[in-house]
Parts: C-alpha cells; sequence; structure tokens
C-alpha cells in the first residue's frame, strides 16, 4: 500500500444527464473510500469504451467499475481487463458471456419497462389508447425498455391499444414534434409512454400546447427535472432504476476487492426498479436535487 | 461537298451537314468542309460564330444536332474525346484543358504513363521525356512543376507540347496562339510547317489573321454559325482583306490603322519609381520586379510590350495592390498611395482588367447585371444599402450601346457570352467607375478582328476622356496600333521606352529580348 | 438565383413551378398524404410543421449565406446547444435552480436579455470561426468540425451534463404562443426569410456574397472585401443559431445539453435540396425555404401514417435522393 | 500530392518533415504526452492506438480516393453498420440464435464467406452510390447523406435493432489477434495503406482520381473516362467500409445496428487534416495516415491524462484546427 489505488469509472455516455449522476456518484463513492478515479466517457461508441478500457489497463489500475454501453460489444475489452486479473464490476447492463466478472449491480431495463408499463395499465384498468415514444434505434437502453413494455402490453392488446409508435431518438425536441403529429393524426391519447424522461418532458409539452392536461405520461430514468414534474402532476410517473445506489455499491465492492481480495457477499445485486409517482416521491434517489 | 473533290489526295475528315442547337441557340447550321493529310486548314470566324463548337463536335465533346462527319472514308460518330484520340484526333481547345494541381510531366502524359515492368508509373521516365517534349516548344521549365504555377502562356505552351506529342492524323487547335507573343508564335507555325511535311492534317482558329494568312493551305470560314465560304491559297498567301469581308460580310476597312498621333498633353497621373517585389512563396515562379521607374499621363495610351514572363503582369498587379510590393513608391496625383488590396487601389481611382478572364475577371454563372455592377456597389446603391436596379440596369444599357456588347438580356449568364463580348461586359465594369487610371492586361485575348477594333477604339476613347490607360499586351501589331507611347520590360526590367509613332516590331523586339538595356 | 426567379425581382410562378423541382415535389408530397390521411391538411397539423420546421430553418436560412459562398458550418447543432444554454443561464439568473419547470416570477433577467445573449454568442462564435478560416487559412470544414466539438464540450461544462429547466411565461411564449392561428417560432422564421431574400437579392452586400462564392479572385480583383464579407456569413450564420436556439429553448421550456445533435447534416440538406450549389455563387432563400419544408412535411406525414422508424429512414433517405434527381432533371429539360 | 512528396515518386525525409506539418504536429503531440507520463510509450498503449485508429482508418483510406475527386461519402457510418450486419448474418448463417456469444464450432459459413459478403455488399451499395452520382446528376453529398439515413434503416430493418453477437475464433482472431507483438487490424491497416498508396501514386487509374478531382471537364477533354473513375471511387470506399465493418464485428464479436454513428466526421477529419483538399486533386495517402494517427493519439493520450470527457471535447476541437492551421503556416513558408 505506498501508492494509493486507481480504479477506472466508466459510463456510456456524458450527453446524458442520467450517466452523469452515474459518473458523479462514483466519483464522490471513490474519494469516500480514498482511491483515485479515472473517468472515462464512452461518447455512445463501443469502441471509444474499448480504446478507455485498453488504456486503462496499460495504466495498471485497480478495479473497473463500467456502465457499458453495449452488452455485446464491450465484452471483449471486458474479457481482456479480466484476463490482465483487474477486478471488473459491471453498472447497470450485464456484460454477456464473459467469465470472471468479479460482480454486476443493476437494475434490469426489460423489469423497468414492464414496470412503467404496468404502472399505466393501473392507471387506467379499463383500458387505454396508447402513445408509445421509443429510444434510439439499436441503443441497448432503447431495445430492452420497448421489450418490457411490450412484454406486459402485447397479451393485453384488445384493451391497451398502442395507436402510436414511433422512435424520438431520447431526444426532448424530437418527442415534441412527434408527439404533435401523434396528436394530429390520432387525437388525444389517455397516456403516452416514453423510454426516457427526456422524451417524457418533450411529449408533456406537446400536451400542455394542446391543452391535453389529463393524459398521463410516464418517464423513464428519475431525473429531477421529472421527479420535479411528478411532484407537479405534469408526469404520471418515472421509472427509477437506483442508478447512484448500484453506483455507489459497485465502487464498494471494486475497492474492498482490490484492496484485500475481499469477495464480494453477493455476485449479483440486482435492484428492483420501481415507478415513481407522486405518492412515493420519497423512494426517488435524487429527490434531495429538486429543491 | 467542297469543290475539291478532284484532288489527288484523299479527303481525311469531311464534315456533311453539320447543325447544332443549343436549347434556343442555333450555334451551327448546315456547315460542311472537308481537310486532307498535309494541309493546314484555317476556320475563321468573328467571336460566337460556331468555329469551337464545330471543333467540339469533331473532338468527341458534344454531339451534332444533324448532319455527318466521314474519317478517313468512315462514318464516325464519337461519343467521348476517347473515341477521338483513338483514331488519332487531338485537339488543344480554346479554354485551357490542363488539370491544374497536376505537373507538366503528368498533364502532358495523362492517361498514359509511361509504366515500368509491373505496371507501375515510372516518374523517372516520364519526367525524362516531358522535358523533350516541352523542350520543343521552347519551354524549359521544370517538368515537375504543378501547373498551377504557370502563367497562362506557358500553360498553352504546355498544351500544344502535350498535342504535339500524341501520334496523330489530324490535330485540332482552337486559338493555341492567344496568349503567346511573337517568338512562340512562330515557333508554333514552324512546327506547324514541319507536321504538315509529315502529313498531318492541322485545323488551326485564330483571331489573328497575318497568322492565319502565313500558314493556311485553304480557310473556311463562318458567319453566324452559317458557311460563309472557303478561300484557297494561290500563289501566295491569302490576303487580310478577303478574309475579312468573308467574315464580317462587308469590304475590310484598315485594320490597325494608327491612329494620328494625338495630342497628349496631359499631366502625369501616375508615377511609379524603383518598384521591386519579393519572391511570394505562394507564386514562387513569379516573375520579380527588379527597380522598375514608369510614368502614366493623363489621357495617353501606354502600351507595355515584353516577352512572357517578362513581368508585365505583375507590374500591373503590384500598382492595383494585388501583390505585396518590397520597395518602391507610386504616386497618384502627386500624392503618394500605398495600396495594400485591390480594394484599397479602385478607391483610389485604379482599374485593372485582367489578363485571365476565366479565372480572374468573370463570375461565370452570375448574370451579366452583377459582372457588370460588381467593382461600382457603391455607386448603384442607396444610402441603406439597397442596389438601385433600375439605375444599374440603364447604366448597363449604355455601355451595351457604346461598346455593342452582343447580349440576350442582362440576367443572362455571362458564360454563356462568347468571349469578346464577354471581355466587353469586362471593359464596361471599369468604365463604370470611371478610373483615373485604368491598367488593360492582354485587353483582346480571343477578340475577333471586328471587336478588337472595337476595343480599340474604346480604349482610344477612354484616353480622350483624360483617363490614362496602360494596356499590356503581347501583339506587338495592337501595341503599335494605339499606344501614343511605349515601354519594352525584360526580366522585370524596363529596357527602352518610345512614342509609338517612332516604335515599330524590329525595334520593340530588339529592346524585349536584349538583356540588360538601361531605361532611357 | 435560382433558375425559376424572374430576374426582374418579380417572382413568375408558372416558370416557378415548372422549373423549380424541390417545389413540385413539395406540393406533391402534400397531395400524397392527404390522400392518404385526409386529416394531414388539419390547420393544427399544418401548423405544426411550420413551428417544427422553424428551427432548423432558420439556422438553414444563416447557411445559406455561409454555402453560398462556397463555405460550410458543421458547428451549428453544437453552437445551437450553446447559445441555448446561455439563454437558459441568463434567463434563470445563474446554474443555480435549474430544475423548476413552473414559472416562479421574475427569477432571472428576463427573455430579452436571453434573446440577446443567445444572438450575441451565436454571432461571435461565428465570427472567431470565420476569423481562424480567413485569417489561419484553415479550410471552413475543419474550422467548424473543430467548432462542432469545442462547443459541445462547452456547453456540457457549462452545464454539467445537465438541462437547464423552466422559463417566464414572457420567453415561452416565442416557443409555443400563437399570433392568431400562427405558431410564434413559424412567424419568427417567415420573418427571418423574407428578410434573408431580401438582403441577398436587393442589397449591396448580397450581390458580394454571391461574388465571393461565384468567384473569390474576381471578387477580390473587382474590390470586394472578400475576407470581411466570408467573416460576415459566419456571423450571420451564427446569429441564426442562437436566434433557432432562443426559439427551442422556449418551445421546451428547457436548455439541453444534448439538442442539436446532427442539425447540421439536416440544415446543410435543407439547403442543398433548396438548390444552393455547395460550390458557392447559385442559390436562393426561397430554395432553402422549400428544402426545409419538404424535409419537415416528409418526416411528419410519414410519423402521421406511423411508419416504422427503421421505414422512415429508408424512405427519408430514398426521398431527399429522389427530390433532388428530380431536380436536376427538370433543370435539364427546362433550361432557356 | 502533398507538397512534401517528392515530386520524382521518392520520399525526401527531411522535407517531409520540414514541410508536412500534420506529421510534425503527431511528432510533438506523442514527445508532450510522453513526457506527461512516460507510460504512454508503452509498446501496449502504442499497440492500442494502432488497434484504435484501424477501423476509422480503413475507411478514411477509402475516403482519400472519394474526396480527391472533390467527391464526399457522408454515408460510410451507416454502411459499416450494414455491412457488418450482413457479415454477422452470413457468419452466423441467419438472424436467428444472435446473442449466444460462445463460439459453438461451426453455426453459419465462416469468416472468409463472412467478410466476402462485407465487402462485396460495401463496393456495391458503394456502386450504386456512385451510378447516382454520374448518371443522375445528384451531388455527392445529397446522395451519400441519404445513403446515410438509408442503410442505417436497412441495418435495423435486418437486426430489428438488436445486435448479433457470438462469432467463431477464426473470424475474432482478425480483430483480436495479434501476430507477433503486432495486432491484426493493425497490420490489416497498414497493408491497406501501403497498397492505396501505391494505387494512388503509381498506376495510372491512381493519377488519373488526381487528374478527376484537379479538373473534371479538362479529364473528360483529355480522354479519360470520368463518370467510371467516379463510380470507382465510390466503390473502393464502399469496400473499405466493408472491410472495416468485418474487422469491428470480429474485435467486438458483435454487429450493432447502431454502431458507426458519426464516423463519417472522424473519416473526413482524418483525410482533411492530412492534407487532401476538399476541392479535390490534391491529397496523400500518408497525409491520411498521419491524419487518422493525429486523431488517435489526441484522444488515447487525452484519456490516458485522465483529462475529463467534457474538457476532451474542447481540447480535441482545439488541436484539430491548430493542426491544420500550423500545417498551412508551414506551407506558406517552407514553399520551394
Ligand atoms: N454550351 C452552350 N450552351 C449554349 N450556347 C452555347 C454553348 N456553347 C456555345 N454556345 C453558343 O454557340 C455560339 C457559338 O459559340 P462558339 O463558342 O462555337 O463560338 P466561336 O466561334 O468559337 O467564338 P470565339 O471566337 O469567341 O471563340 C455562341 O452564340 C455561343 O453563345
Ligand atoms: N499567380 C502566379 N503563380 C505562379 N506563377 C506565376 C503567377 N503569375 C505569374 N507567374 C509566373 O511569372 C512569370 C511571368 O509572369 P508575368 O505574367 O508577369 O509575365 P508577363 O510579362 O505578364 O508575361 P505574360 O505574357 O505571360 O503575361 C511566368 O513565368 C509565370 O510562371
Ligand atoms: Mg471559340
Ligand atoms: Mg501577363
Amino acid at each position: 500500500a505506498q501508492d494509493k489505488l486507481t480504479i477506472l469509472g466508466s459510463v456510456p455516455n456524458l450527453g446524458f444527464p442520467f450517466f452523469v449522476h452515474m459518473l458523479n456518484e462514483i466519483k464522490a463513492e471513490a474519494a469516500a473510500q480514498g482511491v483515485n478515479l479515472t473517468e472515462s466517457d464512452g461518447q455512445n461508441s463501443a469502441t471509444k469504451q474499448t480504446a478507455d478500457i485498453e488504456a486503462a489497463l496499460v495504466q495498471k489500475v485497480n478495479a473497473i467499475v463500467i456502465s457499458p454501453l453495449d452488452v455485446n460489444a464491450l465484452a471483449p475489452a471486458i474479457e481482456e481487463a479480466v484476463k490482465a486479473g483487474v477486478p471488473v464490476v459491471t453498472i447497470d447492463r450485464r456484460v454477456d458471456g464473459v467469465e470472471g466478472i468479479l460482480a454486476h449491480v443493476g437494475a434490469d431495463n426489460v423489469k423497468g419497462g414492464e414496470a412503467e408499463a404496468n404502472a399505466m395499465v393501473a392507471a387506467f384498468p379499463n383500458g387505454a389508447k396508447i402513445f408509445h415514444l421509443q429510444g434510439q434505434p439499436g441503443a441497448g437502453p432503447a431495445i430492452d425498455r420497448n421489450k418490457g413494455v411490450h412484454n406486459v402490453l402485447d397479451p393485453l392488446k384488445d384493451k391497451y391499444q398502442i395507436v402510436f409508435e414511433q422512435t424520438a431518438n431520447f431526444a426532448r425536441a424530437e418527442a415534441l414534434s412527434v408527439t404533435e403529429a401523434g396528436l394530429a393524426a390520432n387525437g388525444k391519447p389517455d397516456a403516452i409512454v416514453c423510454a426516457n424522461d427526456d422524451m417524457a418532458l418533450g411529449a408533456m409539452e406537446a400536451c400542455a400546447a394542446r391543452n391535453f392536461t389529463d393524459v398521463k405520461i410516464y418517464g423513464f430514468d428519475a431525473l429531477p427535472e421529472a421527479l420535479v414534474a411528478v411532484r407537479d402532476g405534469k408526469l404520471a410517473g418515472t421509472v427509477e432504476q437506483f442508478p447512484g445506489e448500484q453506483s455507489r455499491t459497485a465502487v464498494r465492492i471494486a475497492v474492498a476487492f482490490a484492496k484485500d481480495k475481499t469477495e464480494p457477499k453477493e455476485k449479483l445485486v440486482l435492484l428492483t426498479p420501481i415507478v415513481i409517482g407522486k405518492d412515493n416521491l420519497d423512494k426517488a434517489e435524487r429527490i434531495g436535487e429538486t429543491k | 461537298m467542297p469543290a475539291e473533290a478532284a484532288s489527288p489526295k484523299p479527303v481525311l475528315l469531311a464534315v456533311e451537314g453539320i447543325t447544332k442547337h443549343f436549347s434556343g441557340v442555333t450555334a451551327l447550321s448546315d456547315v460542311s468542309l472537308d481537310i486532307r493529310p498535309g494541309e493546314i486548314l484555317g476556320l475563321l470566324g468573328e467571336n460566337g460564330a460556331g468555329k469551337s463548337t464545330l471543333l467540339k463536335i469533331l473532338s468527341g465533346v458534344m454531339p451534332p444536332s444533324s448532319g455527318h462527319i466521314i474519317f478517313d472514308g468512315a462514318d464516325y460518330q464519337p461519343s467521348s474525346p476517347q473515341d477521338a484520340k483513338r483514331l488519332g484526333i487531338v485537339t488543344i481547345y480554346q479554354e485551357l484543358s490542363l488539370i491544374p494541381t497536376l505537373t507538366v510531366a503528368e498533364n502532358i502524359f495523362i492517361g498514359r504513363a509511361p509504366v515500368g515492368p509491373l505496371g507501375l508509373v515510372s516518374w523517372r521516365r516520364m519526367e525524362a521525356a516531358s522535358r523533350d517534349i516541352i523542350a520543343r516548344v521552347g519551354l524549359s521549365i521544370d517538368p515537375m512543376t504543378p501547373v498551377s504555377a504557370l502563367s497562362v502562356a506557358e500553360q498553352q505552351l504546355v498544351e500544344i507540347a502535350r498535342a504535339l506529342s500524341l501520334k496523330s492524323r489530324l490535330i485540332i487547335m482552337d486559338e493555341p496562339t492567344s496568349a503567346l507573343t511573337e517568338t512562340e508564335v512562330q515557333r508554333l507555325l514552324s512546327i506547324m510547317d514541319r507536321l504538315r511535311k509529315d502529313k498531318v492534317a492541322i485545323m488551326f482558329v485564330t483571331h489573328r489573321l497575318e497568322e492565319a494568312s502565313a500558314i493556311c493551305d485553304r480557310m473556311t470560314v463562318l458567319r453566324d454559325g452559317r458557311l460563309a465560304g472557303h478561300l484557297n491559297r494561290e500563289g501566295g498567301p491569302i490576303a487580310l482583306p478577303r478574309i475579312i469581308e468573308k467574315m464580317v460580310g462587308r469590304a475590310a476597312s484598315e485594320l490597325y490603322a494608327r491612329p494620328a498621333q494625338r495630342a497628349v498633353a496631359g499631366d502625369v497621373v501616375l508615377s511609379v519609381r524603383g518598384l521591386r517585389t519579393v519572391r511570394d512563396p505562394e507564386a514562387p515562379h513569379a516573375i520579380v520586379l527588379d527597380g522598375v521607374d514608369i510614368d502614366l499621363k493623363a489621357g495617353e495610351i501606354l502600351g507595355v510590350a515584353g516577352l512572357v514572363g517578362s513581368g508585365r503582369t505583375e507590374l500591373a498587379r503590384a500598382i492595383f495592390g494585388a501583390d505585396r510590393i518590397a520597395a518602391g513608391t507610386i504616386t497618384l496625383d502627386g500624392k503618394p498611395i500605398a495600396p495594400a488590396s485591390p480594394a484599397d487601389a479602385i478607391a483610389l481611382g485604379i482599374g485593372l482588367v485582367p489578363e485571365d478572364r476565366k479565372h480572374q475577371a468573370i463570375f461565370a454563372a452570375l448574370g451579366i447585371l452583377p459582372n457588370f455592377s460588381v467593382a461600382s456597389l457603391g455607386s448603384f446603391s442607396n444610402g441603406f444599402g439597397f442596389m438601385a436596379e433600375r439605375r444599374e440596369r440603364d447604366a448597363l444599357a449604355g455601355f451595351r450601346k457604346m461598346l455593342s456588347i452582343r447580349m440576350a438580356s442582362a440576367e443572362q449568364a455571362i458564360e454563356g457570352l462568347s468571349g469578346g463580348n464577354q471581355q466587353k461586359v469586362i471593359l464596361a465594369r471599369w468604365l463604370a467607375r470611371d478610373p483615373k487610371v485604368l491598367i488593360v492586361d492582354e485587353p483582346t485575348r480571343g477578340v475577333d478582328v471586328g471587336a478588337k477594333t472595337e476595343v480599340h477604339q474604346i480604349l482610344v476613347q477612354l484616353a480622350a476622356r483624360g483617363i490614362a490607360v496602360m494596356m499590356i499586351s503581347s501583339e506587338l501589331p495592337e501595341v503599335l496600333a494605339v499606344s501614343d507611347r511605349i515601354v519594352t520590360m525584360r526580366r522585370g526590367r524596363i529596357t527602352g521606352q518610345m512614342p509609338g509613332v517612332e516604335a515599330n516590331e524590329e525595334r520593340l523586339m530588339e529592346l524585349m529580348a536584349l538583356d540588360r538595356k538601361e531605361t532611357p | 438565383m435560382s433558375v425559376a426567379e424572374d430576374q426582374r425581382g418579380g417572382i413568375n410562378f408558372a416558370r416557378l413551378l415548372m422549373s423549380f423541382g424541390p417545389l413540385l415535389f413539395l406540393v406533391a408530397l402534400i397531395v400524397v398524404f392527404t390522400v392518404l390521411k385526409p386529416s394531414f391538411m388539419d390547420p393544427i397539423n399544418l401548423f405544426n410543421i411550420t413551428r417544427q420546421i422553424s428551427i432548423t430553418g432558420l439556422i438553414a436560412l444563416g447557411m445559406t449565406f455561409v454555402i453560398l459562398t462556397a463555405g460550410i458550418d458543421l458547428s451549428v447543432g453544437s453552437l445551437l446547444a450553446f447559445c441555448g444554454m446561455v439563454a437558459a443561464v441568463v434567463a434563470k439568473g445563474g446554474t443555480a435552480n435549474t430544475l423548476s419547470l413552473s414559472t416562479s416570477g421574475t427569477q432571472g433577467y428576463g427573455w430579452f436579455a436571453a434573446l440577446l445573449a443567445a444572438v450575441v454568442v451565436g454571432a461571435a462564435a461565428g465570427g472567431v470561426q470565420g476569423l481562424v478560416i480567413t485569417r489561419l487559412k484553415v479550410p471552413p470544414f475543419v474550422v467548424t468540425l473543430g467548432g462542432l466539438t469545442v462547443f459541445r464540450g462547452l456547453t456540457l461544462t457549462i452545464s454539467n451534463g445537465g438541462p437547464i429547466s423552466g422559463f417566464d411565461a414572457s420567453m415561452r411564449w416565442f416557443g409555443t404562443g400563437l399570433i392568431g392561428p400562427v405558431p410564434v417560432p413559424a412567424l419568427i422564421f417567415a420573418a427571418a426569410a423574407i428578410l434573408c431574400h431580401i438582403v441577398l437579392r436587393y442589397t449591396r452586400y448580397g450581390r458580394a456574397v454571391y461574388a465571393v462564392g461565384g468567384n473569390a479572385e474576381a471578387a477580390r480583383l473587382s474590390g470586394l472585401r472578400v475576407d470581411r464579407i466570408l467573416v460576415s456569413v459566419y456571423v450571420i450564420v451564427g446569429f441564426f443559431a442562437g436566434l433557432a436556439a432562443f426559439v427551442l429553448s422556449a418551445r421546451l421550456n428547457s436548455s439541453e445539453a444534448v439538442a442539436g445533435i446532427g442539425y447540421e447534416l439536416t440544415v446543410i440538406s435543407a439547403v442543398v435540396i433548396g438548390g444552393t450549389s455547395l460550390f458557392g455563387g447559385i442559390g436562393s432563400v426561397g430554395g432553402t425555404v422549400v428544402g426545409a419544408a419538404l424535409i419537415g412535411v416528409l418526416q411528419n406525414g410519414l410519423q402521421f401514417n406511423n411508419v416504422s422508424s427503421y421505414t422512415q429512414s429508408i424512405v427519408i433517405g430514398l426521398i431527399l435522393i429522389l427530390a433532388v434527381a428530380f431536380d436536376r432533371w427538370l433543370k435539364s429539360r427546362v433550361r432557356r
């Protein structure tokens, strides 16, 4: 223990507030544990995130805490780390098919999508007319959340009709114009299910412009801004996956192992995603930031 | 069919009833001609008569609308320049067709670079071979120079050299001499003579009728896209008045009549002393001015003669603020000036018609109106910066009449005009500013006889209005015809000066070619 | 100027339609979409479209100036995000309190200061890029590609990745308000388009822009201050990026660090589809407006018909190519 | 050709260094990063960098041909994803069983068929775009922008949005293998670069590419088949997109529908930073390699020094501009 330990904290894309929060939490926990942190932003590119891991391995980091951009494409790089004897803890998304990962801390996006759809179903026991705004085509979370939503709604097709289903690329401005088109084409829906909060907030603006204030809009990620909207009754709910807690747990596990080979109690820590509504706002991880 | 069917030599190429329409314009209408091996056929006509169009059809650039061509006894319908090349038809185009970014050597060997055993290009052989080829036309530049660094004249020579190096049965030359001075022209004419002896047929377009008369065996004259007639060399060269009469359709007036020496009484307007330029890294081949002294008086036309590369253009550009000056003074109306940009020079009352019309003067895609007014936007707009279009149009209409510019409308894109008319629009651009000093660099390059005399008259009129005109020209007859005073340049220096009336070609040539002669 | 414009300043509609392919194509698209779903012609939807195209449309107006000089600006998307963030900081009076969506009275410096900040910062950023292009002789593509990354980085730094949300009603009006039935952003766009048309078509400055793009060397030898004009067009496109940023923030009630990603391509498409040549000297504001409308109608119409997003991509790509091919074909036939 | 290259075919190293700004700049960057952190020079890191630049580098080689003809190809990122997906389908023998990461013996048609499929599809897609450009006279910018959306849509349609993962060890070797200490992708890139250099510099075809870019009309008048040459360069860039796709899939053991987003700008940057003119006729493969290396070293070096991601963006943007500005400045001083 001559030098401080160094760990790599890597997130897929710092352009999105969700991951900014994740990295901030990693940073905070690393500081609390007294280790150095090397930051990495995948910039939405599997090759960039791979390159960052490779650079970290050259620098002989003591552990890696990573939220992989893609469950498959990051596998080779993580495998390389494991081979090099560096402990790896994955957050949020699990890497497929790599043996020897120290631990995974996550909340399943498919489960989150299911939770979101279930919350909507609970709000409309008699069925509903639904718009569904999907994330960036091809992106991992978009695929998983979409799958979750359909897992719930497809068997209930008769009562819950998705009349309008479009991608808005996780972006607020696109969600706004897509929702406008949807409203013009299909009239007012009962609910709008969105694959992230940004899109939910965009859809919210589109509805507000048409004075459709009673459309129930669901987001995903429980960003502070969305929590505020939930509090104000403008959004019906948003899915909380506890990214902060995931991150802190992951860092603790990684540092403990790097320090003295302490094996984690559980190799798989799964946090169950919940839907935050007006009544359980206090459960939201970032509710403190909305003051 | 033309009358010479009885001639012993077989016809190499016969054009029969060619017509060409461009949407709306008929450029050629029922034109027929023929040419035999070992013959030089002059193709003459005013600007816009259809010469280049005919040549482009022959070289496969564009198809005719109707009519047909027989080459070597067989029907000939080229669909691309390559087809023509394959049959041994080689063309020197009017608009230079070199690749500016490539070296001289590569341009000469374009598409046929010498290759080694592996099929790889041998740069060494290419360089050596092109050195020989350009030497034939009297060029001594490094073949590895990029073409963009050459002057227009040098580019023209490279293009000629390239054509000569191809195995050819018919060489088509569209105004190859327009950028050349006398020496190079003579060299080209003797090369053409040699080719004639080798049974190569040559089709030759020029606006310099003396040349045509000196070298051509026969001439075909076009007028407004129609055949105006054929002329044969009978005993001696074809006389100029015969050609001009066929070209313009009326009897020729005296060409190049020296204007009666006008009383030039003006004061010195522009005075240049000890002007030097430095080597510009962006234009490493440019001639460096080496202490030029020159005076320009109000109301006179100062002719500047010199060989290619003597620095005339550099002098013009330096005065105009287009190139940086290293040393020396310029005074305008007795006040020292230091134009740092053309805009400064223009504001001071200096104008320049540059030598390279296509690259330095015209805005090809824009209409005639914006081309005309671009240098006078200030005077054609109101205080709020809005164009006063009526005033602008009226001004253009005035110049259109004054310079007899042939154009359809002010909106027509300038690239649709013939070269001579483009040149007149550029002249109008500067006349609209009413400059104190107007420098014209090769003002009649590519301009037909009729228009050329018009341009000369315009220059004389300008001078008569008190404008100081400096005219750079590579055509000595032109310099002699209009200049009140003539200076000669060589290697960036002034080598001589004399009143126009005392000058003749021999004296000028001597001064232009002579090294180191002190300014009188 | 486009071939279609009557050069005397007026517009000859028959010829316009006959020779201006993109407009014909636009009309055809609208007809097709209306047949597919008549409610496409519902005024609400049409106004939606005008509002949607107004953001990229505003930037495309500025881009028209740039492309007319044979330049290009790839930084507009990032600059939009940057100006939007600046506007938000000014509107909220700082980076604290970035999340309240409600409009809590007078918190910052008001919409006017925000607008001013956005356009001034945009114009200044454009000006700096223009100076680098003209003084250091770095090609516009490289400078603005650098700008694309730099401005994005600056935006993320200011906002620390997150959005800044919740503006005054007075500011939001610029994004969501209506004058009569017409959305304010659409009016802003229309006014800006008319202004740009007048500037390019009827002023001395506009003439100079065309001249510089047509032949920079000839322009210099004709006494135009080529470098100044080049800098000015980047100032103009920066100004419009700032204006668009303000309108977008007002519309979304939020400025996001990830705003405008990929806008450069949409904007340049609008300009190019409208007939402006990437090699400079040829083009018109009218063309750009039609180009922007074509893209907007296409996207909206496909969404309106709930076409799957995968198919949308394919169809949009093919139709853009087709629209330009059709224009070329028409021009080659109708010319003169 | 770059000014640095001795026009006689050989390369004069002293002059190369003196006059070729990007290379000097690259060397300077490497020195700076090594001083900051000596382990930067660790061979493993250097090999990492070569592997990292090999994907965009391969495409940049093809892009050099395109830009030399004054064209542009914006579709390369999407085409990469498309070819990668095609390779994956062939390698796995269908779209079923897309997720097994384990290398379960012989499942599909093997790496060779996958490679062949990727490059053939890439070349064919490029060829189609080339034909649209030359036959329908649509500008390359528009055609390949259309291609950008179309190929992405096709990729998503094939894969239904998800990735296809898990290839044979024999295929993965092309992405992860080593020959001696050298990564296979780096070797592929190096071989391709040498080949391209020879083709452009020492074959008639290569010289024709320069001629067409220098002045297409003059090239046509000189008897070159301009249209064929134009089509061929899009075939070449498509081929390299396919090859890069194969290597990328092999490296990631997965073909993703979202692969290659934004690559067009990185690739074009590499080419332009390397001194190739967007107006055609001027440039070299050596320059492109240096350009790609400069970007790769910059990213790796900043990451190595734990510079924050936002600051990285800013620094990268500024340095790219600086590198080109420096090159221009050197050229204006040193020329002959
Ligand atoms: N591509 C074209 N499109 C439309 N009109 C054209 C085109 N090319 C030539 N013309 C027209 O055809 C006519 C003949 O032009 P051409 O270039 O053959 O004349 P020329 O005899 O070579 O003249 P010059 O002596 O000026 O070179 C002119 O009226 C010209 O405007
Ligand atoms: N812009 C330029 N870039 C590079 N070289 C140039 C440039 N302009 C002129 N030159 C070179 O300068 C030399 C002489 O040019 P200049 O044009 O001054 O001579 P001139 O007396 O006007 O002759 P010319 O009859 O050719 O116009 C030529 O050899 C040419 O190579
Ligand atoms: Mg001609
Ligand atoms: Mg000259």
